[in-house]
């Protein structure tokens, strides 16, 4: 059984699952961290996620296209942040508040959408839609091992990885991803440079909707093919705990989406067999950040215990 | 083959309590729909009766959409749908809330019960204005785990199942029992969810990895995932649960119905409409105070024999799983079944080693 | 300075005027609660034949039987603990989310306890319940505030961590030591009826727990306002390094508040299993108190006094839907979270009027900075 | 050439919350003058300024820039018609370089990405004309004091500011920083720039002016000629009143017997294995007043916090207050013993903004007994205690329900002064405790530093402000990189130029000299 387990962890298939599952995670973790850049802490994730991944099937189930349901899940992502920002930015109201609100009826809103299009409230399973396909790259597809990886993934997948790479960019190259920055670190400096806080802090988010809703489009139109009650099961809060991993570094950020992700294939081994019980494999993702997560602070807290400290 | 169990008492003469304007109401308290696997059945099953012209109305109430189970909250249903009388029949059921429905019926004891899903029998027997079925997974398992062993190419076959529980494992206990014997290798995965669409996936490529080629799924919207993960594979076959998951894919998604090659029906809608026929033709009163299981036999169970399942079997394999069917029938095997033949302590002990048998880990 | 009566030198002005804070909160609820309606009437035009009845059912419907009554008052005590637990947290600045696993986890100690014969007295049994979850709901929610005061560990990400941590544990514990085998979910033995707390006056399901919340949430009111905690609490919420270079050691502080949300936390579990149910299935996925408990502290501004209004009031709104929703079968059941949803985040938004009072509050200092 | 550049006229500013800190103001400013600008705490100065600037909007009123009415309404649209400001507070980003906070907001592009290179080449080009001797590459975060400031002068010469407003940019800065800051504004002058500067200094003020401007809440007290003004008439406008400056006059010297309000014994802490504290010892009798001087980063931050038991890093040596060895105790055991703190940053550890000013009163004695009943705080004597000590100190509010941070900084500053003088303390670290306040203020709070050290506490007062420390000390230690450089017994006998040697490390005592320091 053990051998078992240790070939199915160095198995080339358990590297493909890793970059398959750590999609959604990725997404919801620069959709959290692009937020955080301006000084927004968004945990609305889960709930972009879910209304996107609905409105994506919905949209390409309208338009006949995927592409168009993309756009769709994508303009659903921006309507749910600018109604954050309205609220907490226009209306005043405490943004946690907001947030916490729209993930508590995320699932019910959804449902109730989807009754109303579908007359069901499980899945989209009756309506025929259009979905994203996988992409094989010619040549590097014949490549024996990296093949594997680099080949035949799903359209938003390549997305999201070409993303991560314009997104640092952005944030760390070029003028307006400093003066997000800088709206994060020092509001009031920011606006006194002449920066207007509001309209970055409104762009930050709305990034941070269409990567979160990428994420749910993933699921319900690539990886997937349909919307599922439910089905983003956690993986937007992933997002945000990676975020705060994170500590503002983006490519700790990257690499804490990762753990989830590898953690979670993790957890698909032991799901089928008696090594642990089932009651616990779920948690394993959660036990694994947790662990890793205290170990480094502990690691830090005595570092500067020992008169080590990080410059600003 | 039924299994009656005596009633506690003589069935107290109960008669529908609403006026009788010749219109038979029935009212169905399921937690919500979507679930995409029984309540769904019930829901759908409830939908038809309405559409019919038979004089008879069932109103579905959603009564946890959050799934929270609270007692209280059921109760404040029962209440809602039982004190003023305005239903002749009430129906709910499954383990998680039969005993809120056994309460009602001691509370409101002119009430007509339906429990279309029972996991135990009270120490005081079944209430005596109430029916009590159960759909025979135990049974539908065995049929399914002689159809994989029949068509598998690679022997070895896989089940997913939402959660590690009794009466999820009720479904499979008759699986592992045959594949066992007819040294069929089988996976089974709990992923622990019934939403997670990615782990269903992701879980049942593990187990096509594996060489299983014929993948059972017993859980509920994750198992969109086992079909999507199927139909990636020409080689794979998908068997679904509850409903006849091909035809509800034939349409829409051709990609997935064509992978789903038949799907094991829990006809819970079955029990439920016979007994709501039978309470607006009058006679039910014989059914009162009983609990039933309803099999293979009076088609609670069995899998959906549909063109697509026709045209992808041959007739060996069809003669063959008569032949399964009608030993089961006939009593000839005893199919075990964790959730009803055991009680706590030998589930425990017995539980592992029957799902051990021939499983790979 | 005069030496007569100094006191009222400093004291607040009470005027009625939008300048004043507390009318001109008020006068903000009150219409964010109409524009709420309005939303929610909008919507019930689009799904409902009778609209005008359906809001009516929705705002009045509670009140039609005293057993509607009844259940709001059944469940928003254990509601209304969550968001007391949340209100200690937030009010002394920390940001554990660890409520919810603790509610889960002491779910299996309640059943635990309920269900084994320790006792036959019905007073001693469900105080014995109470006391073993609030036991361990005060030492397991120290664990997010501990590694933060300590390490800096980040508080938000262990917590919700340990939430999904400990729902599996507790698939674990109440599967390998006090299932049944009645039921096909993973559930608890029957609590013996001893344990089970019945009620004080049974036509509004009035119980103990009921007196419980009072007392307990004027002992939180008081404790917030006039102790020393209290005030250590509202220093380190506003400025936690001034609280430390106040010599409130924020360790302590942080170790203590955890404590009280986790003991609130403990009593709402218990009183949530012991009033409305009788046996433990503990949820298979988190079903979201923690963050229906910060919901409330957050609209209750961290008051004892308002957390618990606000959980009766969205427990009475959720009631009404759910009438509406009984009477009405053709609304779809999420009404009820669509309705609460909107009223929240209505009701949360502070800048209602805020050109007016401000025109207003221009005025007055004018006129007073002439004087 | 008298060319108006800037002209106020009837400047209302009504903040929301209905504090009128502007009142028709009418004000002109000429092109190429360095132009004071004067007034109490809370006077309105920052506000007039923020108005100008475009952060915030005059009530009523106009601001009229260079012939033209300015409807600003950002702080971008002042800075695109030349206005710059440095704010009283920085408004840097620490985890930024020099040059990314200079270039922010106005970046220069190579294609869509920020061309950094040139961006450099610009700032140093800039830093090197106006001899800001920068290595713009730095970070902010490991940047003096005066560099900071310098950094906050360049984002305004960086975005060809014709008119910089300058608040409050002497307040950090040594005597010799401020002198070369005052070339570089007269440099600036030269070249054109019209300055607008504000400060509490009224020494610098008559030293850099051409004109003065004073304001008394919030109104116009007139402006002038820096030539017209004497120091006495300048202050009477202010406050009203004369000031006086001599704190030894009021002096007692009472005999506490070599009582030791504090030692320090060897004190040694590593950060990033470079030594900060480098074996330092010295005492603090009863009735002293023990000044540190040094610039700013030469180890007085990791002193004060390894004294007041704030540190995190681990310290050899000892700490003695009154009497007790206190290196294992936090701070709450520390001031338990006897230790009062007036910190640094009043806004970040000094007060908790959004309290009222009652809470804020109280915070570092809220558990003492005449406040506490045996239960519940006793609500009533709280309220006493802080009326007695607004109307003791005489800090302006309406209430002492009103939360502190709608305080001007001089007020705060007295909050977090009256707090730490009840608390009856033997030994108090005054850390900077006239920074950014207003002469009235100062002259109070100075007066109620001596008034506790006649009464027989010791103070360790840590100032970057020479004039303060010598003025108020009875004996001087000069801190330089983490260790004792001189130490000087009697402190009315170092003259300034003296003390500034040690300070920039040019002279060092021998360890005899300085072994006087611990007083044995
Ligand atoms: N109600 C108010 N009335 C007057 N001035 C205000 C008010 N609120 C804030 N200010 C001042 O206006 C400036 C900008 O305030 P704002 O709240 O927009 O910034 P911020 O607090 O830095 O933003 P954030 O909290 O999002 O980081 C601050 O300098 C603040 O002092
Ligand atoms: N954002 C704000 N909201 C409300 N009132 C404010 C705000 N900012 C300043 N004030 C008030 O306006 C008045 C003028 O403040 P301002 O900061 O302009 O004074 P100042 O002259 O710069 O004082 P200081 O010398 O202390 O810097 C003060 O009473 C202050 O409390
Ligand atoms: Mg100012
Ligand atoms: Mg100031």
């Amino acid at each position: 059984m053990l051998s078992s387990i240790f070939s199915t962890l160095f198995s080339m298939r358990f590297l493909v699952t890793i970059v398959r599952l750590a999609t959604p995670i990725v997404f919801a973790a620069i959709g959290t961290f692009i937020a955080a850049q301006s000084g927004i802490g968004n945990i609305a994730i889960e709930s972009i996620m879910t209304f996107a991944a609905l409105a994506s099937v919905l949209g390409s189930y309208l338009s006949g296209s995927a592409w168009v349901g993309v756009l769709f899940g994508i303009g659903i992502g921006i309507v749910t942040v600018m109604l954050i920002a309205f609220f907490s930015m226009k209306m005043g109201a405490n943004a946690m508040l907001i947030m916490i609100a729209l993930n508590t009826f995320a699932d019910a809103v959804a449902i109730f959408v989807l009754y109303l299009v579908t007359g069901e409230k499980g899945t989209t399973a009756s309506l025929t839609t259009p979905v994203l396909g996988s992409i094989d790259i010619p040549i590097i597809k014949d490549i024996p091992i990296l093949g594997e990886i680099l080949s035949g993934q799903y359209v938003l997948t390549y997305l999201c990885w070409i993303i991560v790479i314009l997104l640092f960019i952005f944030i760390y190259k070029t003028p307006t991803g400093m003066r997000l920055r800088a709206c994060g670190l020092n509001a009031d400096a920011a606006r006194t440079a002449g920066i207007n806080v509001e309209k970055m802090r409104v762009l930050s988010l709305v990034l941070s909707g269409i990567f979160a809703a990428l994420g749910g489009i993933y699921l319900s139109l690539n990886y997937l093919k349909i919307f599922s009650r439910g089905m983003v099961s956690g993986q937007g809060w992933m997002g945000v705990a990676a975020n705060g991993i994170s500590a503002g570094n983006y490519w700790i950020l990257i690499l804490s989406a990762l753990i989830f992700a590898i953690f979670r294939a993790v957890s698909i081994i032991f799901s089928s067999n008696s090594a642990i019980p089932t009651d616990l494999v779920n948690a394993i993702p959660y036990l694994a950040v947790f662990a890793i997560l205290t170990i480094v602070s502990i690691v830090n807290y005595y570092r500067v215990k020992r008169g080590h400290v990080e410059e600003q | 083959k039924k299994e009656e169990t005596p009633a506690a008492d003589t069935p107290a003469e109960t008669t529908p309590a609403a006026e009788d304007d010749g219109v038979t109401k029935v009212a169905v308290l399921i937690p919500h729909r979507g679930d995409q696997s029984y309540f769904d059945t019930i829901a759908g099953a409830a939908d038809e009766v309405n559409a019919a012209d038979n004089n008879i109305t069932v109103d579905v109430f959603e009564c946890d959409p959050n799934g929270e189970k609270a007692e209280a909250n059921w109760m404040n249903w029962f209440d809602n749908v039982c004190e003023d009388h305005q239903y002749d029949l009430v129906v709910c059921g499954n383990g998680d809330y039969e005993d809120f429905l056994y309460k009602a019926c001691e509370k409101y004891p002119d009430q007509l019960f339906f429990n279309y899903d029972y996991d135990y029998i009270p120490e005081s027997g079944i209430p005596a204005n109430c029916y009590s079925t159960k759909c025979n997974t135990a049974e539908l398992g065995y049929l399914v785990g002689a159809l994989s062993a029949s068509i598998t190419k690679t022997g070895t076959v896989g089940v997913v199942v939402g959660m590690d529980t009794q009466s999820m494992n009720q479904f499979i206990s008759g699986y592992c029992q045959i594949l066992t014997a007819n040294d069929v290798k089988y996976v089974v995965s709990y992923p622990g969810s019934f939403s997670d669409t990615a782990l269903g996936k992701e879980v049942t490529d593990a187990m096509i990895a594996k060489g299983a080629d014929v993948i059972w799924q017993v859980a509920g919207g994750l198992g969109n995932g086992v079909i999507d993960a199927c139909s990636a594979h020409d080689d794979v076959w998908c068997i679904g649960v509850d409903q006849d998951q091909y035809m509800q894919f034939k349409d829409t998604n051709p990609e997935w119905a064509n992978t789903i090659l038949t799907s094991a029906l829990k006809n819970t809608g079955v029990p439920l409409k016979a007994f709501i026929q039978m309470v607006a033709d009058g006679n039910y009163q014989d059914k009162l105070g009983k609990a039933e299981m309803w099999g293979i036999a009076l088609d609670g169970v069995g899998l959906a024999e549909n063109d697509f399942y026709m045209a992808n079997t041959d007739e060996a394999t069809r003669a063959k799983l008569a032949e399964v069917l009608a030993s089961v029938v006939n009593g000839e095997v005893k199919v075990i079944d964790c959730l009803t033949d055991w009680n706590a302590d030998e589930y425990a002990a017995q539980w592992p080693t029957l799902l051990a048998g021939n499983r790979v880990e | 300075m005069t030496d007569k009566n100094t006191s009222s030198k400093y004291s607040k002005e009470y005027k009625l005027s939008i300048s004043n804070p507390k009318l001109f909160d008020a006068i903000k609820m009150a219409i964010a609660i109409l524009i709420a309606l309005a939303i929610t009437f909008v919507i019930l035009c689009l799904i409902s034949k009778d609209p005008i009845n359906a809001l009516k059912t929705i705002l009045l419907g509670p009140l039609s039987k005293r057993r509607y009554i009844g259940a709001v008052i059944e469940s928003f005590i254990s509601f209304a603990f969550a968001g007391l637990a949340a209100g200690v947290l937030f009010k002394a600045g920390g940001f554990n989310m660890g409520a919810e696993g603790i509610f889960i986890i002491t779910g299996a100690v309640v059943a635990w306890i309920a269900s084994s014969p320790v006792t036959s007295s019905p007073i001693l049994h469900p105080i014995l319940c109470y006391l073993g979850a609030m036991l361990v709901g005060g030492i397991l929610m120290i664990l997010p505030s501990f590694l933060k005061a300590k390490f800096g560990t980040n508080e938000m990400v262990v917590s919700l961590m340990l939430n999904s941590i400990y729902a599996g544990v507790t698939a674990y514990i109440v599967r390998t030591f006090i299932a049944t085998q009645q039921r096909g979910s993973v559930s608890s033995k029957d609590y013996l009826a001893s344990a089970r707390i019945g009620y004080l006056y049974e036509p509004l399901r009035i119980s103990a727990c009921f007196i419980l919340l009072i007392i307990v949430t004027i002992g939180l009111y008081l404790m917030m306002n006039k102790t020393k905690l209290g005030y250590q609490m509202r220093l380190a919420g506003v400025n936690p390094k001034f609280a430390e270079y106040s010599g409130v050691s924020a360790f302590r502080l942080s170790i203590t508040t955890a404590v009280i949300a986790g003991v609130l936390c403990g009593m709402g579990s218990t009183t949530q299993l012991l009033t409305q149910t009788s046996y433990y299935t503990p949820a298979q996925s988190l079903v979201g108190i923690g963050f229906s408990g910060m919901l409330l502290s957050m609209l209750g501004k961290n008051n004892p006094i308002g957390i618990v209004i606000a959980a009766f009031f969205i427990k009475y709104l959720e009631q009404g839907a759910a009438i509406l929703y009984f009477v009405d079968n053709a609304v779809p059941s999420e009404i009820v979270s669509i309705v609460e949803g909107i009223i929240i985040m209505l009701i949360s938004s502070q800048y209602f009027l805020r050109r007016l009072r401000e025109r207003q509050l221009l005025k007055e200092g004018l006129e007073e900075h002439a004087k | 050439m008298s060319e108006t550049i800037l002209k106020l006229d009837n400047v209302t500013k009504v903040y929301p919350n209905g504090t009128v800190a502007n009142r028709d103001i009418n004000m002109e400013f000429e092109k190429g003058e360095i132009h004071s600008i004067v007034g109490e705490n809370g006077a309105g100065k920052s506000t007039l300024m923020k108005v100008i600037f475009g952060i915030e909007r005059p009530s009523s009123g106009t601001v009229t820039y260079k012939g033209k009415e300015t409807d600003f309404n950002s702080s971008m649209d002042a800075i695109k018609a030349g206005i710059g400001m440095v704010h009283q507070h920085f408004m840097l980003i620490p985890s930024f370089s020099i040059v990314d906070n200079i270039i922010l907001g106005d970046e220069p592009k190579n294609g869509i990405f920020i061309d950094k290179k040139e961006a450099a080449k610009r700032c140093q080009e800039l830093s090197d004309k106006y001899n800001f001797e920068l290595d713009v590459n730095a970070k902010v975060s490991t940047l003096s004091v005066a560099k900071r400031q310098k950094v906050e002068i360049l984002k305004t010469l960086y975005r060809n500011a014709e008119l910089i407003i300058l608040d409050e940019p002497t307040s950090v800065l040594t005597p010799q920083e401020t002198d070369k800051l005052f070339d570089q504004l007269r440099s600036f002058k030269e070249q054109g720039h019209t300055i607008l500067f504000i400060s509490h200094k009224l020494e610098e003020v008559k030293k850099i002016s051409d004109k003065i401007s004073v304001i008394r809440n919030g109104v116009s007290k007139g402006t002038y000629l820096n030539e017209e003004l004497t120091m006495q008439q300048l202050t009477n406008l202010i406050i009203g009143r004369d000031l006086d400056n001599d704190m030894n006059a009021y002096k007692t010297n009472e005999d506490f017997h070599g009582e030791k309000a504090l030692q320090v014994k060897d004190l040694y802490m590593e950060r990033n294995g470079k030594p900060v504290l480098d074996h330092m010892s010295f005492a603090v009798k009863a009735g002293e007043i023990l000044g540190i001087a040094g610039v700013e980063g030469n180890g007085q931050q990791e002193l004060v916090r390894c004294i007041t038991g704030l540190e995190e890093t681990k310290y050899t040596g000892e700490i003695d207050i009154c009497g007790n060895v206190v290196n294992d105790l936090k701070i709450k055991g520390r001031r338990n013993l006897g230790m009062a703190y007036i910190p640094e940053d009043r806004m970040g550890d000094g007060i908790a903004g959004a309290l009222p000013i009652s809470d804020n009163l109280i915070s570092t004695y809220y558990d003492r007994e005449d406040i506490n009943g045996k239960i519940f705080m006793d609500t009533k004597a709280i309220r006493k205690t802080s009326e007695d000590l607004v109307d003791t100190f005489a800090v302006k509010t309406k209430s002492i329900d009103t939360s502190v941070n709608s305080l001007s900084g001089g007020n705060i500053q007295k909050v977090v002064v009256a707090r730490e003088y009840n608390t009856h303390s033997k030994f108090m670290i005054a850390e900077q405790p006239t920074h950014g306040i207003d002469i009235g203020s100062e002259e109070f709070v100075h007066h109620k530093l001596i008034e506790m050290r006649n009464a027989g506490a010791g103070i360790l007062l840590v100032s970057a402000n020479l004039n303060e420390v010598m003025s108020l000390s009875d004996r001087i230690i000069v801190m330089f990189d983490g260790q004792i450089a001189g130490y000087f017994p009697k402190a009315q006998e170092v003259n300034e130029s003296e003390l500034g040697m040690y300070m920039l490390g040019a002279r060092h005592q021998t360890p005899e000299e300085i072994g006087g320091a611990l007083n044995d």
